[in-house]
């Protein structure tokens, strides 16, 4: 898919909660076609310790606005300053990047986020749903203040909850949920974004019954397209790069991801 | 009218804006957003004689501007290049250069030789400062016998312009390239990475799976500018200034200290269009400046 | 009770936050800002044997996330420095440390032994790595035999802490730091500025009077980390890290790589408050990681 | 005089012509006592490539509204970086720094400004005219859009203008004015601020009649209070800070400035 380097004009930042921002861009030109699971490099401007750009998933994409949607969590010099951006303020993003989730059809699926991990499954579900899939989504977080958007996500999914404080929906890991504990799983596909470790943990339980887990992998990555061979990750296959050939994952394809599995590690907020 | 051509040897770059090895790929990576052809020239990734995966992630840290990274030569090795990748950039019409690395000589001399026999490729850029590999690379660069052994035993294989990349973790870079070009070098290129370290305070670990690796960027700029500098004084074949050009102001400044042409490395990453930008902008200056060629700026600088 | 205090040698220090020379004046220019006595302890301005106008100007230029300075030791000289500037700084209760600078080992020495009867100064620290004066000064620091010379001369005359300022201008600063040790340093401090250049492309002259100067700030901080990293493991003696150190996290991250010290220089520029939030945010990292003594971090970097 | 290092918030941006705003910025503490002719290091904040402090004179100082004025001349990133700062932005500020015009009283001053060399000239103005001077003030630029706030100049002094390419008040540089063509020039004291030609030229002139000639001048600094050397000016003590043991000097002090004077050297703006 081409890409392209873009200047998006902010339309709105709502704060969701604490250290969580959700910012409308308006693109100055027609956005390009993009798909879910895709990510955009973003350039942030006036930050003196972010030379590079920040990959950040693409969270909804709206073609009749002409904008998309990322959803920030502020953990560093960058984000944060993404988070303070104002209406009108200017952005320089390249997308859409990445290979993207393959498109499903008419399965049942499980959607599974933990924490800022919910990111790239808004425009997933709606897709999914869309294709005429039946969607249910886990959101796992560490207590109900880190369980963004289950409203707005339940437009399309069946919406569960579990926090590890109990605060709100079930207590627990994601992977302690109740949706996990039925014998056979319900899901031609459970599609997953979070943590490593929480990753490893679903995939673990999805491959145990042969449900086939496709992932979203984080890497620190310098270009984005290939260009660097920074962002590698051991694969079945040897190094292959997070921006180009994921950041989607079969779980099958990952080295060690079947073996090493740390079931239930904590979500970061 | 303008004119952006410089010489490299026996090279003729229809301007002096390269890509610096490790920094653009094979050059399609770039395809959706220059045209690749309106370069100089592209200095491709690094080939080994060996297949090799590099080094373990994490590869990247991020510094006050600037990066460090610890990629490690990763490539699929001389063969591969020649079966799949050779073939790929014949669509490109400008200059092809290949980037050489290994960690034995004779590792260098076989993927030379094999580069020689490539017509698409009109020269090659032997690093001998790879930082990021436990054996060779940086060795080879920073002890004027082994930096001449190599070059030597290259130089006997391989015609065309030879192109002798250099490490800046060095006392005296003067002696290694007027080392590198007794031993045959056409030109030097300079600098690789500054040898680095970045620690996670929070973590108590390093960042990189490498502990230390190669530093790039702005922030090493004005060490690049003056090793360009004291060797374009010191050598009689050309030099190509490389580290932290991010904009035609920058590329200038190299080619007053001395460059016959440069390479835009990290800055690829920040902007994949940084390179087409910095030719704009370089024929902006010229114009501004009245001046008709660019040739008339490489070792301008007024002191 | 958070325990701040760090042995450099026999130099028992509240804390491990120094002052780099050059960058803190004589101390009172930050009276205003600061408690001076609240830092660990203070490394003066360079004094050498005979009166110094140093360079002349332009002496600075800023470069992505640092600056270049071509300062070139100006100072009155020792006798000026014994006179009317060691009363002065009789005021602070703090360790007090001279920064010994020169072009011939006799002038060291001169300055050496006229420190070594100040009761007030602590400590020398013996620049043999200032890359911006002709003769002598970074060329002492970038060849083991000279390091050797200098170092041994100075040892003879002085019996108090002895401090060696190591030169990253060179290829393995592992060698030049064991040879200063063997010469009887007390301990290393690392790094000075690096060798860089800065051109003004409009008028297409260098920026810097003396063309080249002294690359510092937090640009330098990978290369000046990665040194003391090495270095540290290679020595017994007591490493003390400077460069590009702005924030506590960065103060940590040499701690962490092995300095049993560190000193701060460009930042005081930017904020002359730096260095006490540095102290207090060590002392924050600390309390936050249920960490008792500052000491148990130097060194511990999990590899 | 004690320095501090105090936070303010922008109150107004006045854009005065292509290139000059004026900021009125707002301490959040009680004002210092300040003289005019010293100067500002202010923080840029955002800016990649400005890690150090930006040198400015204070312009005005209003005790009264806890402000002060710097009028600032866009010519790098750090200035535009300032220029474009909005009403609530934040900027931390170290002041007052350096010596200060000398006061005088009851005397006959000629105060000459080129291009954003007025700047110190306001606060300097104000004083000399409190302390019973007769104020003249010969502002020169390139063309009338280059000459600056001459109303407000007139406020405490009779304004002179000059423009080099006679836009406005007489032709050519300032050094051409009719002012300085009187046989014996009536004033007690000349100050001057601008590029150094046009400072070395009215210094001259000056000197010449015997008359004291006090100039403010500019360096690259990096600390601004006397701790790095870096902005060393030559004079016949040898080399001296202008950060502390200027900006303002006697031109008699300096080296070099009676012999290669370069008279009527252009006003860059
Ligand atoms: C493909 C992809 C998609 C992503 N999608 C989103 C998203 O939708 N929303 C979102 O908020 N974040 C997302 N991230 C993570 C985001 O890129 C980082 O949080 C961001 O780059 C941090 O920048 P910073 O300057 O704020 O932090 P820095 O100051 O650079 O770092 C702060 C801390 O965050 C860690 N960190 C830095 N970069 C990453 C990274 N890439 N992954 C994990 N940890 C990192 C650092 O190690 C450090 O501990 C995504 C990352 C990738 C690779
Ligand atoms: C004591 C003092 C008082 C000053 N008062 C004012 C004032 O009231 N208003 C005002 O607009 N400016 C004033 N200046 C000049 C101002 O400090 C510089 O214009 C500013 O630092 C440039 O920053 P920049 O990032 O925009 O430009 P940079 O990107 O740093 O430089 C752009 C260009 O300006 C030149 N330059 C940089 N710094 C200086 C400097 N200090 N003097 C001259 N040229 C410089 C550079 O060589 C370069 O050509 C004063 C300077 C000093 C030393
Ligand atoms: C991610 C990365 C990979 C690199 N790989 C190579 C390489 O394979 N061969 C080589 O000679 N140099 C390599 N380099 C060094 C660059 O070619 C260049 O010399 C250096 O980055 C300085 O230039 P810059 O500051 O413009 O990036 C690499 C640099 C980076 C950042
Ligand atoms: C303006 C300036 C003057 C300096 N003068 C000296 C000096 O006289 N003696 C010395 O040993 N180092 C001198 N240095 C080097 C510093 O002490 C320090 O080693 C270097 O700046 C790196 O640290 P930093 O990045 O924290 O500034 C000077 C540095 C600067 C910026
Ligand atoms: S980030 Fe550069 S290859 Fe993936
Ligand atoms: S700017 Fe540092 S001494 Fe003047």
């Amino acid at each position: 898919m081409k890409k392209y380097i873009l200047n998006f004009k902010i339309i709105t930042n709502q704060a969701l909660n604490y250290n969580h921002n959700l910012l409308e861009l308006k693109c100055d030109e027609p956005l390009p076609e993009m798909i879910p699971g895709q990510f955009a490099e973003v350039r942030v401007d006036g930050s003196v310790n972010t030379y590079l750009r920040r990959p950040f998933s693409i969270h909804r994409v709206d073609y009749a606005k002409n904008t998309i949607h990322l959803l920030i969590k502020s953990v560093g010099e960058g984000t944060r300053n993404l988070a303070v951006l104002r209406s009108g303020d200017k952005v320089n993003i390249m997308l859409p990047l990445g290979n993207g989730f393959p498109a499903e059809e008419n399965g049942k699926v499980l959607l599974v986020g933990g924490g800022c991990g919910i990111a790239p499954l808004w425009f997933l579900g709606e897709n999914l749903k869309k294709n005429g899939n039946d969607v249910t989504m886990l959101i796992g977080g560490r207590s109900s203040k880190d369980v963004l958007l289950s409203e707005e996500y339940s437009e399309f999914a069946k919406v569960l909850i579990s926090t590890e404080d109990g605060s709100l929906g079930e207590t627990g890991m994601v992977t302690a949920h109740s949706v996990f504990k039925q014998e056979n799983l319900p899901f031609t596909t459970i599609y997953c974004c979070g943590p490593d470790g929480m990753m490893k943990a679903v995939s673990h339980i999805a491959e145990k019954q042969g449900i086939p887990c496709l992932v979203s992998l984080e890497n620190t990555m310098a270009c984005g397209i290939g260009a660097c061979l920074c962002c590698v990750v051991d694969t079945k296959l040897g190094h292959r790069c997070v921006c180009t050939d994921g950041p989607v994952f079969n779980s099958k394809e990952l080295k060690g991801w079947s073996a090493e599995t740390e079931v239930g590690c904590s979500i970061e907020n | 009218m303008t004119d952006l051509s410089v010489n490299v040897h026996k090279l003729n770059l229809k301007n002096p804006v390269l890509t610096a090895s490790g920094t653009f790929g094979y050059g399609e990576e770039f395809d959706d957003f220059i045209d690749v052809n309106a370069l100089g020239g592209i200095i491709v990734k690094a080939t080994t004689s060996k297949h090799r995966e590099g080094n373990p992630y994490p590869r990247m840290a991020e510094t006050p501007m600037g990066m460090l990274n610890a990629v490690g030569l990763q490539n699929k090795g001389i063969d591969y290049f020649v079966d799949k990748i050779y073939p790929k950039l014949l669509k490109y019409s400008n200059c092809i250069i290949a980037n050489v690395s290994d960690s034995t000589v004779e590792g260098y001399v076989e993927v030379a030789e094999k580069m020689n026999r490539l017509d698409h490729i009109s020269a090659i850029e032997l690093n001998i400062s790879c930082p990021n590999v436990k054996e060779g690379g940086m060795a080879f660069g920073t002890s004027c016998p082994s930096a001449i052994a190599v070059t030597r035993a290259v130089r006997e294989v391989y015609d065309k312009t030879l192109i002798v990349k250099l490490s800046p973790n060095v006392t005296s870079i003067i002696e290694i390239a007027q080392a590198v070009e007794a031993a045959g070098a056409d030109a030097v290129s300079l600098i690789n990475t500054l040898l680095g370290m970045a620690i996670d305070a929070e973590k108590r670990k390093p960042v990189l799976s490498t502990i230390t690796g190669g530093l790039s960027g702005p922030a090493i700029k004005p060490v690049a500018l003056r090793m360009v500098w004291q060797v374009a004084k010191a050598v009689k074949i050309p030099v190509i200034g490389i580290g932290g050009i991010t904009t035609a102001t920058d590329a200038i400044e190299f080619l007053l200290a001395g460059a016959s042409a440069i390479q835009v490395g990290t800055a690829n990453f920040v902007d994949p269009q940084a390179t087409v930008k910095i030719i704009s902008g370089i024929e902006d200056y010229l114009q501004r400046h009245g001046i008709s060629d660019v040739k008339q700026l490489i070792g301008g600088l007024i002191v």
